[in-house]
Formats: C-alpha cells, structure tokens, sequence
C-alpha cells in the first residue's frame, strides 16, 4: 500500500510537474515541486507510523489563552 | 495574482447560499438542540439577525477596496509583512476548515451511507473532484453551482414538506425553557458554522461583476434565504424528534428524513438529504480549498494558483486524514475551538482589517495633501 | 513513457506529386499527351478532336471525365454549336485572335463557362465534372460546365425520423444541400462560401450563415479553424467535425451534426453557422450546445404541450439511460436498505444460484447489449433481422432460465437500451452508451456516493466545454433566464419571441406576434353558422 | 495525445489503490431477518431472529419448505449476540429490513435500555420497525409461529400491531424514536405493545400450523406494558388499553357497545376520531388535570328498539356513551395511578411544556405527587351519522 502510494504521488507529481514547466511557470514549478515533497513526505510519515499528533490541538493552545483574554477584557 | 475569472452577482450568491447551508443543515440542528434544547429554534431565528450584521460588515469591508482582494487588502492596510502575516493566518484557517469539512464528508459517508469503508479512499475520491474543479476555475465552478442549486433547494424543500405531516408543535414548548444566555451561544455556535467562514468567500468579491446595490440585496437575500433554511430544518427536526433525540444523534436531518413515510414510492427519502447535502458540501470544500490556493499565490508571489493544485490537495487529503482523531474529538473541538477561532477570522479581523484599511487611507490623503 | 509517447508523435508530412502551377502550352498535341500521362492513360477520361471551320483551320479537342458529365450537354450545347451551328451562322473564324473572343461571345451557348490558363485548373475542371475545350494554338482554354452524374434523389432521412414535418432530407451532393436551404430560407443575407480542403479530394465545404444573425466572431472562428485544416482527405463532415471542435477528448459532442434541412434552417435563424461538406449528407451545425441535442425539429410542429411532455420524457430517458444498471448495482450490493422488503426478497431469490456478483452480471449483460446492437447496424439487411432473434432469445429467456443472469438484470438492461433509443441525437446516445460503463464502475465501488460523485464529475466537465466561445451547458449555466422558453420547456412559438442569446449575438428579435385571442363574437358567429 | 494516455494511467492506479469494495454485499449473500427477539439468557441476551427464505417467499408453487427460518444465538450483550449468529445462519445477518423487535416479559421486566442503545445506534436498522413485549411468552417462541396468508410472520405481526391500533384501538404502535423520546422526556414514561400467543405453540413452528383451515396457534395483538422508565411494571388489560387511548387522544377507529335498557341486547358505534384536551395546574404542591376528550362516532348497528330519528333518543344515545368512555378512561386512570404508579400518559410531561415554573418545583418529587393527582375526565359525543338507514328494522 505504501509503495503504491508513493508511486501514484510520484507519477502524478511527474505529469504535473511537467506540464507546468512545459508552459513556462518556472517559480510555480519549484514551488509545486516544494508541496509535492512536502506532500510525499507527510503521507509517508503517515503512512509509517498512524499516531500523528492532530495539528488542531495546537490551534486550540493557541486560540484558547486569546478566547480568554478577549472575555475577561470583555467582562473588565 | 491577478484574479482574471469574473463571476456575476447571481452566481456569487448561490455560492453564498451554498456555502451558508454546507456543513450547517446536517450537523446544526444536533448541537443547537444540545445548547439550547427546545428553545433551539428561537436560537436559529436569533443568529440571522447576527449573520446578517456580520454579513454587512463583510460587504462594507468588499466595498471599501473593490479591486483589492481580501489578502491584496491586508498588505494594503498593514504593510506588506504584517498583511502578510495575516494572509497567512488566513490561509491556515482555511486550511483547516478544508481539511475539516474533508473529514465530515469522510465520516458521514462512513456512518450513513457505506460503512466499512476507509476514510482515506473516501477522501481521496472526494479531493479528486475538488482539485479536478479547482483546476477547471471559478468560472466552471459557479456555473456548476447554477446546476445544482436549484436540485440541492429543491431535495431539501422535499424533506422539509413531508416531515411537516409528523411535526409535533408540543416539542417546542415550554417557549422560552432556556436562559437566554444558552440561547445566544447556541446561535453564536450557529453563527461560527454557518456565517463566519463566510469572510473567506469574500476574497472572491472583487471578480463579482458589477455589484451594485441591487446585487448587495440580493447577496442579503440569499444569505436570508440559507438561515431561513436552517432555521426551518432546526425547527422542524425538533419538533419531529424532540429536542433530546436531536442532540443525541450525530446527524439528525438524516434520521429525520429516514421517518418520513409519505407514499410507498417516498419512502426511503433520507439518501436525498445525502446527496443534497453532498452537493451543497462540495462547494463549501471547494471554497475553503479555493480560497486557501489564492493565498497561497499570495504569499509566495505565483502568477496562477493552479500549478499548486495538486500537491496542495494531497496535502489536505493527509491533513484531513490525521486531524480529528475520533469523532467525540470532533464535537468537542466544534463546540470548544472552533467557535472562538472562527470569531476571531469572522468578526475581529475583519473589524481590525476595516480600522487598519480606514487609517491607511487617511494617512495617504494627508501625505499626498 | 518517452517511447510510448513516440508512437503518437505527428511524422512531418511529405509532400509529393503535386502537379505544378504552370501555364498551359500552346499545341494542343502537347497538352492532350501531357494530360494522358498525368491522367496515367485511365479510360474513363474521354478525348474528343475535331474542328471547328469551314477550313478545318481550327483544331479543337474536348476533355471529359466519362460519367462525371451529363453527355447531352455536351453534344447539344458544344459539339452540336461548334460543329454546326457555327457552319449556319457563317461566323467568321479568321485570325486567331478573333476566333477565340467570337468563340466565347458568340458561339458556345452553354450556360456557365469559364476561362483558365494553368495546367493545375485543366485538372481540377476535368476532374470536377466540367468539359474543358482546349484550342490548339491557345494558351488558354475554356471549361463548360456539364455536371451530371447519377446522384441519389431528396429522401426522407434515414437517421432522424419524424412524424409531422418535412421529409426531405441532405444528399450527397452540395449543391442540391444547399439548394434545399435556399428553398426553405429567401433571404439575401443567407449567405454561403464554398472553399476546397483537402489536397487530394479537393472536397468542397461550404459556410452558410446569415448576416445580420450570425455572431461575426463566431463566422470568423469558423473560418479560421477550417483554414488550419491541412488534411490529404475529406470524405466526410466527420473529419472536419474533428478537426474544429473545441475539445477532442470529451465523450459529448460539442458539434451538432444532421441530415435534416429544417434543422439546418432553424440553426441558422437561431444565429448558427452551417457547414456543408461535398459527398455527405450530414451537416454540421455550430456552436452545439448540451440542450440541442435534446430537441427534436418535431418539437417545434406539434403543439407545444406535448412537444414540452416529451422533452422533459426525452431527458428522463437520457438520465434512464446513463444510471439505471450502476443505480441497480449500488442498491443491490451496498443499499439494500432502501429496497422495499417485498422486492427485495424478489430479487434476492432471483439472484439464488447466479454465480457472478452484481456488478459483472451488468457488466455482460450491457457488453452483450452493445455487441448485438454493432452487429444489428453493421450486418447486411437480410441478416439483420436473424440477429435480434438471436439477441432476444439470448438477452431474454435462455440466459435467464440458465441461471446465468437474473430476470431483474434483464429488465435493467432493456430498460437502458429503450431509453438510450429515445434521444434525438445520435450521437448523444454514444457519449452516454460510453460513460454509462465509468457510472458501472463507480457504482461497484462506492455504491450511490460514487454516482453522485461521477454526477459531479460529469457536470464539471460538462460546464468546463464550450463549443465556439459558447459555453457549453447555457442557458443552464450560465443562467439565462429568458432562454429557458426553449430548454426543458417549449413554449408555443408566439412565446418564442428572442432568439437563444449566444454569445454576442446580434438581431436577438424573431417575432413579435400576440397570443393568438380569437374574439369571442367570431367564435359565436361561428356557431350560429354551424 | 500522450498526456491523456497518462493521465488514464494514473486513474487505473488511483482506482487499484481505491478498489476493493469495502462495504459490498451481494444479495444472495444475505440473509435478509424480518423479526428479532430479544430473551433474557443465563448471562447476557438470547436473541432469535426470522429470516426470509427468499426463494419460498418468492415461489410460484406450493413447496414444504417454509418461508422463514429462526436462529438463536447468546451473547453478554445484543451485539455480541448478534455476532454469534454468524455462527448458526448460513449468510450474514442483514438486519435493515427488521419489522418488529419483540422483548421477552420477563427481560422486560428488567430493563431494556442496553438493548435499545443498540437499535439507535447500529446503523444497518433503520427506526420504522415496532417495539413490543411477548406477554407471557419468550421472544423465541413469538418467532416461531407460522402465520397463514402472510408467509412472513413478522411482517404478519407488523401489520396486525398496525391494524389492532387503527381499527380497534386495543394497543398502540411504538416504534423506536416513540420509544426513546418518552424514555428522555421528562414526566413522560414510556410504554410498550403487547402481543401474545393462543393456542399451542408446539405446532405453532411447524409447517402443519398454515396447513389447517383453523390454525392451532395464533398470535395476537392487545394490551399495553406500562413502563417505568426501561422496566415494564404491568399491563394495561384489554378495556384498559383503550381507555388509554382515549387519553391520549390516539383512537382514529374503534368500536363502543351499549346495553339497551332490560334485555342483553346493544346498540353498536363505530368510533370515527377522536380529540383530546389536557389542562393542567398545580395548586398547592397538588397538581391537577383536566382532560376534554371529544369523540365523533356514527351508529354500526342497533339491535335495541330506538326510534333513532328522534333527536332525543341520539342525545340519550350520546349520554351513554358519554358515561361509557369516561368509564373506560376512568378505569385506566385508576390502573396508571394506584396500581401501576406510572405517568405513560405524559401528564407530568404537559406540566413541563405549559407550566414550566411550577414544573420545576415539584419535578423532584413527581413519582409521589403522580399517584395522588387529580384528574378529571369530561367527554363529549356527537353522532354524526347513523349509517345507510335511520331507524332500526325492529321499529314498527
């Protein structure tokens, strides 16, 4: 499953990729090629091993001090 | 980048009233009654009138720079690196929500139409068609809009027509059993889901033709219409499953819509409030996926969006994958994070936007006089 | 991948044979033995000496291709005048010069001539049907036309029948197409420019449109999309069709082809532009949107109520068509829920003992379906009849009563096929035939969520087409509110008052005619009378 | 050209990684159960379920198979029940198409809230199927009756449940979500269908029970299992039950006899509908109710000497009845109140919607307050028709 993945990442990265600098975006291409690894990467790690920490526990860390600070300068 | 696709008044607003009624008809009804039990109804009723506030507040802000996008605005108003901070900030926000709603399609397929099937092969189908439509353009997108809309109002009408024989007005009493606080939360919950992400919409203001002020009516009519959608499905789920029942199933407009027994032929209606709400949901996905690209590009300087398509959409694909664990981690991050965080991208940044838009505007006539 | 793609790379043309642009030669020996040679001495081409004074000082010689030309004409108006007539009239034939002018302006009485002087028009001419006359000592000739070979009478068409409504229909000859458009359509500003394409065939294509109506835009696409084409053949309105529309790799055809004149004749009114192509019968007519080829030219001769009832029946069927057998594998292998209890346990016991899964049971069944029909079109009459037996018994009872495939599958499948009959359009009934299996497959997989999905799928791409600037699903989408007269519905034609809004059509008027009211006095007369 | 070429490519991968057909069932892999019965085992649940033989339901001729067969299966709970089924059924057990589910007495009796939970929360049943307690019999035995005329006996059951409801008002229809919401609510307890066995029910499973004339053993639909929150306390008799509906304003269709004045002849009404009206106060800690119960009947049958033309003789017609079903009401009343001490009717229920604030006050002692209730039970009649003739044949 995991070879699979990465081989259908990696052929579609490749007609994408070309067909971008085929048409001459070349600064789009390097920065599609930049999310593709970042995207082959990420599955990867998943795919390795499942317990991945959920990013919205961090956005809760963050938002949760803000939510606070607004209610009590609300309540103030 | 430039956005070169226009788009008129009337497409803009079905993809508004589509975009309010998205994730909203499906899982609103079930936390509202949660909060705010029978009274739920009167919380729905309420948070129009707060949508509709808000909703102004967006359209003033799409008028104040009407070929500035949202993200071109904040570089306007804030310098290039704090806009860009906060386009960022944006983009990560729609992210999330792409990836989020992502999930909710993930787990309502799997809890209610075929289980046994993996949410990644789900998911993965689903992106497909997102990135494939991203890749057509807004152009395709809005004029798919124009088909389905009016199949998605009319499958919706259907269940709300046939569950009105077995509504049961006596769930709705006693009328004012809550205090008015949990009242307005459960319409500041409503609000978070179906109104605030309705900023993000507005990146797309400046490619609407033309919006004059009968299009600012229109928009206002459509944004009316969805709520009054919402808030019918809030009352009649209610009133035919009793506030209890609602909160207690996860998607109660489906189970509603299993109860109705109008002809034999009708029987089994709840797969149209599936595919109603799989249409509508398809778009509010496309939006948040969308709109995060546009910032993309923003930030990073790109003449087109689209050669990001692809990596970007698997990237939600695996972010949707891993970002609700489970889904009790799902309702409580609903009712806990998500209301605050979409508060902030909803109501404060748009204030702080129009504050920082006005002052800049000032110090530039002073400087030029 | 870079070897695979090799195979499909364009090999660059080469150019050969072409018979040079040079001036005709004086001696008419010369000229009639080049000719041989070129022709490769092939004995339908025809080569008549003689001459033409008193003196016998004027030798002349007539080229033809034998069976291209109506030969009457060639002995009353040619040989007969420069034989004989001339002799009567005692014209003077003298010098040279002279007897060429009074040749063309007082002796050959044929009705349409021309002149030529380069070698490569003597063989358009005499392949084309005409005579060319050539005179020795002459570096020019003349070319008479005397077209007239068997060609096949106006008949009903064969591939879009109607009940009520004209049946005539296109031949295979241009001229009478476009004669049967100029009889149905008196205007001056229909107007029709012919141009040959195809280095070989030399295949006349005419565009007809009509000023005034016709997008320009849209006229000048047409033409520069025709000028690229640099084919060796055209032998049908085919090859153009493909080498103009706007998207080759699409199951929907975004040009709409026909066999009726009416059709044509509507289009063009509407502000289309026609194509006719020499050798066919089939016209092509552009822009195609989606909804055309959902209307029927009967639509507009019955009355509207019904022309409107069976529209609406038409796109049921096309729905029928595209979703029946994935809709019947997704209820039965992953919503079995939604089945009533009575049929499903029907179908339950009519599945007992069938030893494929739901999904390739529909999948024989539709293959099998679609070889018998190929087999149906494409075998000579006399067998035609013995396969739909064969099919019949095989689609039907034996198959069933061997347990091989369920009663159910069988009504599936004819329930497709009948609703893939009722479209208009041949070739919207291909897209679907195609597309339907893609529905078959997704509906294996992800049961309904996979159809809504190849829905989707199938309404982006649809709304992505666009057929000559025109997008291809309007007045759908982009909604026009004012064409939807005309779209699902069909209002009776005092209530088509504007024209379908392509683009930047001008002239959108058609008619301004009120409601038909008869007055009630004349209503009362009426029956007093009777 | 080539672009296209692979882009197909990779859909064919995405569909290799995509295909498997996860949640596919094919349809003769399936063993389609119509009824489930739910007994109380040594440790856990025992829980038979009737299964569809399609090709004899469907069969054109007369075979001695029969049409449904039954499995039994135990578990600790009812999904581990369920389960083991796999063990005994030949295919796998497709419960969406379920129409009844019939709880044993004496499990009852000891609470079904852990069987409900999973009847909402699997999502292969859907919520249109009927609840109901065997009275005096196991679950299993319910299921294993054969029912003439309909060769499905749950969907025999199913439809005499809905019939017994309709046209003679003795039960009432409970189906899932009516089943969990009185469960929640609050001053509402819940209630359950009763239906029960006459006759043998050693001959009852087998084929020679649809081959009489005169079945040995019959199932029946009639009286209601009151409820005390998930426990059935007891049972509401035949009369009783339909004075319960006339509470609670459900009879569409019913039948009322009265006597004639001496001998033991009757005159019989067909009830057309039914309307009721419950206003409720408490005063001084003591709630008290009123309940207006209109009912619309037409005259069937008289067997009494009655000058029926006469407005008299319908206004005397319409006192008796009156008197009849405030009767009937009254005597359910008694049984809710004294005996059973349990508010099916949802009288504290009404408390909560119309007089919250007073609700809140008394909620906490409501299983106290309930017995001592005042309740009153006006009724009005009106005849509105008295069939194809007026006076009975008897009048000369």
């Amino acid at each position: 499953m995991l070879f699979l993945l990465i081989i259908t990442i990696m052929i579609v990265a490749w007609i994408d990729l070309s067909s971008i600098f085929r048409e001459r975006y070349i600064k789009e291409g390097f920065f599609s090629l930049g999310f593709y690894i970042i995207a082959l990467a990420f599955s990867i790690y998943l795919q390795m091993n499942g317990k991945v920490p959920t990013p919205l526990k961090g956005v809760t860390v963050i938002v949760k001090p803000i939510t606070k600070g607004v209610l009590s300068i609300l309540q103030l | 980048m430039r956005m070169d696709e226009k788009i008129n008044v009337r497409q803009f607003t079905l993809l508004l009233t589509l975009f309010t009624i998205g994730t909203s008809v499906l899982i609103t009804p079930s936390q509202l009654a949660t909060l705010a039990k029978e009274s739920a109804w009167i919380a729905a009723s309420m948070s129009v009138f707060g949508g509709l506030l808000v909703l102004l507040l967006y359209l003033f802000i799409g008028h104040l720079q009407p070929h500035l996008n949202l993200f071109q605005h904040n570089e306007y108003a804030f310098g290039k690196w704090l806009g860009k901070l906060f386009t960022l900030i944006i983009v990560l926000f729609s992210l999330i929500g792409a990836s989020t709603v992502l999930w909710t399609v993930g787990d309502f397929v799997i809890v209610q139409v075929i289980p046994e099937t993996p949410l990644a092969a789900i998911c993965i189908l689903f992106m497909t068609i997102i990135v494939y439509g991203t890749k057509l353009g807004i152009e395709t997108i809005v004029k798919t809009v124009e088909i389905f809309f009016p199949w998605i109002i009319m499958l919706l009408t259907i269940i709300v027509l046939f569950s009105i024989p077995s509504m049961d007005i006596k769930q709705l009493q006693p009328l004012w059993g809550q205090p008015i606080s949990k009242v307005v939360e459960a319409s500041i919950y409503e609000l978070s889901i179906s109104t605030f992400p309705l900023i993000l919409l507005f990146v797309l203001y400046p490619s609407v033709l033309n919006p004059d002020s009968k299009g600012t009516r229109s928009i206002l009519l459509g944004y009316l219409f969805a709520e009054f959608l919402i808030m019918s499905i809030t009352v009649i789920a209610i009133s035919v499953l009793g506030y209890k029942l609602t909160s207690h199933y996860v998607y109660p407009t489906y189970v509603m819509a299993e109860r109705i027994e109008f002809i034999v032929l009708l029987d089994r209606l709840e797969v149209v409030i599936a595919i109603s709400w799989i249409l509508s949901i398809f778009f509010k996905l496309f939006i948040y996926f969308y709109i995060s690209l546009i910032g993309i590009s923003q930030l990073l300087g790109l003449k087109h969006y689209r050669p990001v398509t692809i990596p970007m959409g698997i990237i939600v694909i695996g972010l949707a994958l891993i970002i609700y664990p489970d889904s009790i981690f799902a309702g409580k991050w609903n009712k806990e994070t998500w209301v605050p965080l979409s508060i902030i991208i909803g109501v404060v940044y748009p204030i702080v936007l129009l504050c920082g838009s006005k002052i800049k505007s000032i110090l530039r006539r002073n400087h030029r006089g | 991948m870079f070897k695979l793609s090799s195979l499909f790379k364009k090999q660059p043309v080469n150019k050969q044979n072409n018979i040079p642009s040079q001036n005709l030669n004086a001696s008419l020996q010369d000229t009639i033995q080049d000719v041989k040679q070129t022709l490769g001495d092939s004995n339908d081409i025809v080569y008549r000496p003689f001459h033409a004074s008193y003196d016998g000082s004027l030798s002349m010689a007539l080229i033809f291709t034998d069976g291209l030309v109506d030969k009457n004409v060639i002995q009353d108006f040619i040989l007969r005048t420069l034989m004989i007539d001339i002799r009567k009239a005692n014209v003077e034939l003298s010098s040279k010069e002279n007897s060429y002018q009074t040749l063309k302006e007082h002796s050959l009485t044929a009705g349409e001539m021309s002149e030529f002087n380069t070698v490569d028009k003597l063989y358009e001419h005499i392949l084309s049907g005409d005579t060319v006359i050539l005179i020795d000592g002459y570096e020019k000739a003349f070319a008479v036309d005397t077209k007239g070979w068997k060609q096949r009478g106006v008949e009903e068409p064969s591939s879009q029948t109607s009940v009520r409504g004209p049946k005539d229909g296109f031949t295979e000859t241009i001229r009478t197409n476009t004669a049967l458009l100029r009889r149905k359509i008196k205007d001056p500003n229909l107007w029709i420019k012919t141009k040959a394409i195809g280095k070989r065939t030399k295949t006349d294509v005419s565009i007809a449109y009509i000023n005034g109506i016709a997008d320009p835009k849209i006229v000048k696409e047409v033409y520069r999309r025709l000028d690229k084409i640099n084919t060796d053949a055209i032998l049908d309105s085919g090859y153009i069709e493909e080498f103009i529309q706007d998207k080759t790799y699409t199951p929907f055809p975004t040009i709409y082809n026909t066999e009726r004149p009416d059709i044509i004749a509507a289009g063009l009114l509407e502000g289309r532009v026609a194509i006719l192509v020499d050798g066919t019968p089939f016209v092509l007519l552009v822009p195609a949107l989606f909804i055309q080829f959902f209307q029927a030219s009967e639509d507009y001769y019955q009355r509207a109520d019904f022309a409107t009832f069976i529209r609406l029946v038409r796109y049921l069927a096309f729905f029928l068509s595209l979703l029946t057998p994935s809709a019947y594998i997704a209820l039965t292998t992953f919503h079995q829920e939604m089945i009533p209890t009575d049929l499903l346990v029907s179908l339950s016991s009519q599945r007992e003992g069938v030893p494929f899964p739901a999904f390739v049971e529909a999948l024989i069944m539709e293959l099998t379906f679609e070889i018998l029909r190929e087999a149906g079109i494409r075998m000579p009459r006399a067998v035609g009849s013995a396969i739909s037996i064969v099919g019949a018994l095989v689609l039907g009872q034996a198959a069933v009563e061997a347990g091989l495939v369920s009663s159910a599958m069988v009504i599936v499948v004819s329930l497709t096929a009948i609703s893939s009959f009722v479209s208009p359009s041949f070739n919207m009934a291909i897209s679907v035939r195609m597309l339907r299996f893609g529905f078959m497959i997704l509906a294996a997989t992800f049961g309904l969520f996979g159809i809504l999905i190849g829905l989707i799928i199938m309404i982006l791409h649809l709304t992505s087409l666009r057929s000559f600037g025109v997008p291809y699903l309007s007045p759908m989408a982009p909604f026009i509110p004012k064409d939807q007269k005309d779209v699902m519905l069909r209002f009776p034609h005092w209530g088509l008052f504007s024209r379908p809004r392509l683009i930047n059509q001008q002239n959108v008027d058609r008619e301004d005619t009120e409601a038909p009211k008869p007055s009630r006095r004349e209503a009362e007369n009426q029956s007093v009378k009777d | 050209m080539n672009r296209v070429i692979t882009k197909i490519i990779v859909l064919f991968l995405l569909l290799a990684t995509l295909s498997g057909c996860w949640s596919k069932k094919e349809l003769d892999n399936l063993a389609i159960v119509t009824g489930i019965g739910i007994d109380k085992a040594e440790e856990g649940y025992e829980v038979s379920v009737q299964i569809i033989n399609p090709a004899e339901v469907a069969a054109k001729q007369l075979t001695t198979r029969t049409a449904v067969s039954s499995y039994t299966a135990s578990g600790k709970s009812l999904f581990d029940a369920i389960r083991n089924l796999i063990e005994v059924t030949p295919r796998k057990v497709y419960l969406s198409h379920t129409r009844i589910v019939i709880f044993s007495e004496e499990l009852a009796k000891e609470g079904i809230s852990d069987t409900i939970d999973f009847l909402v929360r699997d999502h292969e049943l859907r919520t249109d199927f009927y609840l109901a307690i065997a009275k005096g019999y196991s679950a299993k035995q319910m299921l294993n009756i054969l029912t003439p005329l309909d060769k499905i006996p749950a969907s025999k059951m199913y439809a005499m449940i809905d019939n017994s409801e309709r046209y003679l008002a003795q039960t009432r229809t409970v189906k899932i979500q009516k089943f969990t919401a009185d469960l929640l609510l609050e001053g509402q307890q819940p209630f359950l269908t009763g239906i029960y066995i006459q006759g043998s029910t050693d001959i009852g499973n087998s084929i020679e029970n649809v081959e009489r004339v005169d079945s040995p053993a019959k199932i029946l639909a009639d009286h209601i299992g009151a409820m005390k929150g998930d426990q059935l306390i007891g049972w509401l008799e035949h009369k009783e039950s339909k004075g319960f509906n006339y509470l609670t304003g459900k009879v569409k269709n019913s039948t009322e006899i009265i006597p004639c004045k001496d001998d033991d002849k009757y005159t019989s009404f067909e009830i057309i509908s039914t309307d009721k009206k419950i206003k409720g106060k408490v005063k001084d800690g003591k709630p008290t109710f009123t309940i207006d119960i209109k009912v619309r009947a037409n005259v069937a049958q008289s067997d009494c000497e009655l000058k029926i033309s006469n407005p008299k003789t319908l206004d005397k017609l319409e006192k008796d009845l009156n008197k009849e079903i405030s009767d009937t009401a009254s005597l359910t009343l008694e049984a809710i109140q004294k005996d059973l001490q349990t508010d099916i009717v949802g009288f504290g229920e009404l408390l909560h919607r119309t007089k919250n604030k007073d609700w809140q006050k008394i909620k906490g002692q409501w299983d106290e307050l309930f017995p001592e209730a005042d309740i009153k039970v006006n009724v009005q009649t009106k005849i509105k028709r008295t069939g194809t003739i007026t006076d009975s044949f008897k009048e000369k």
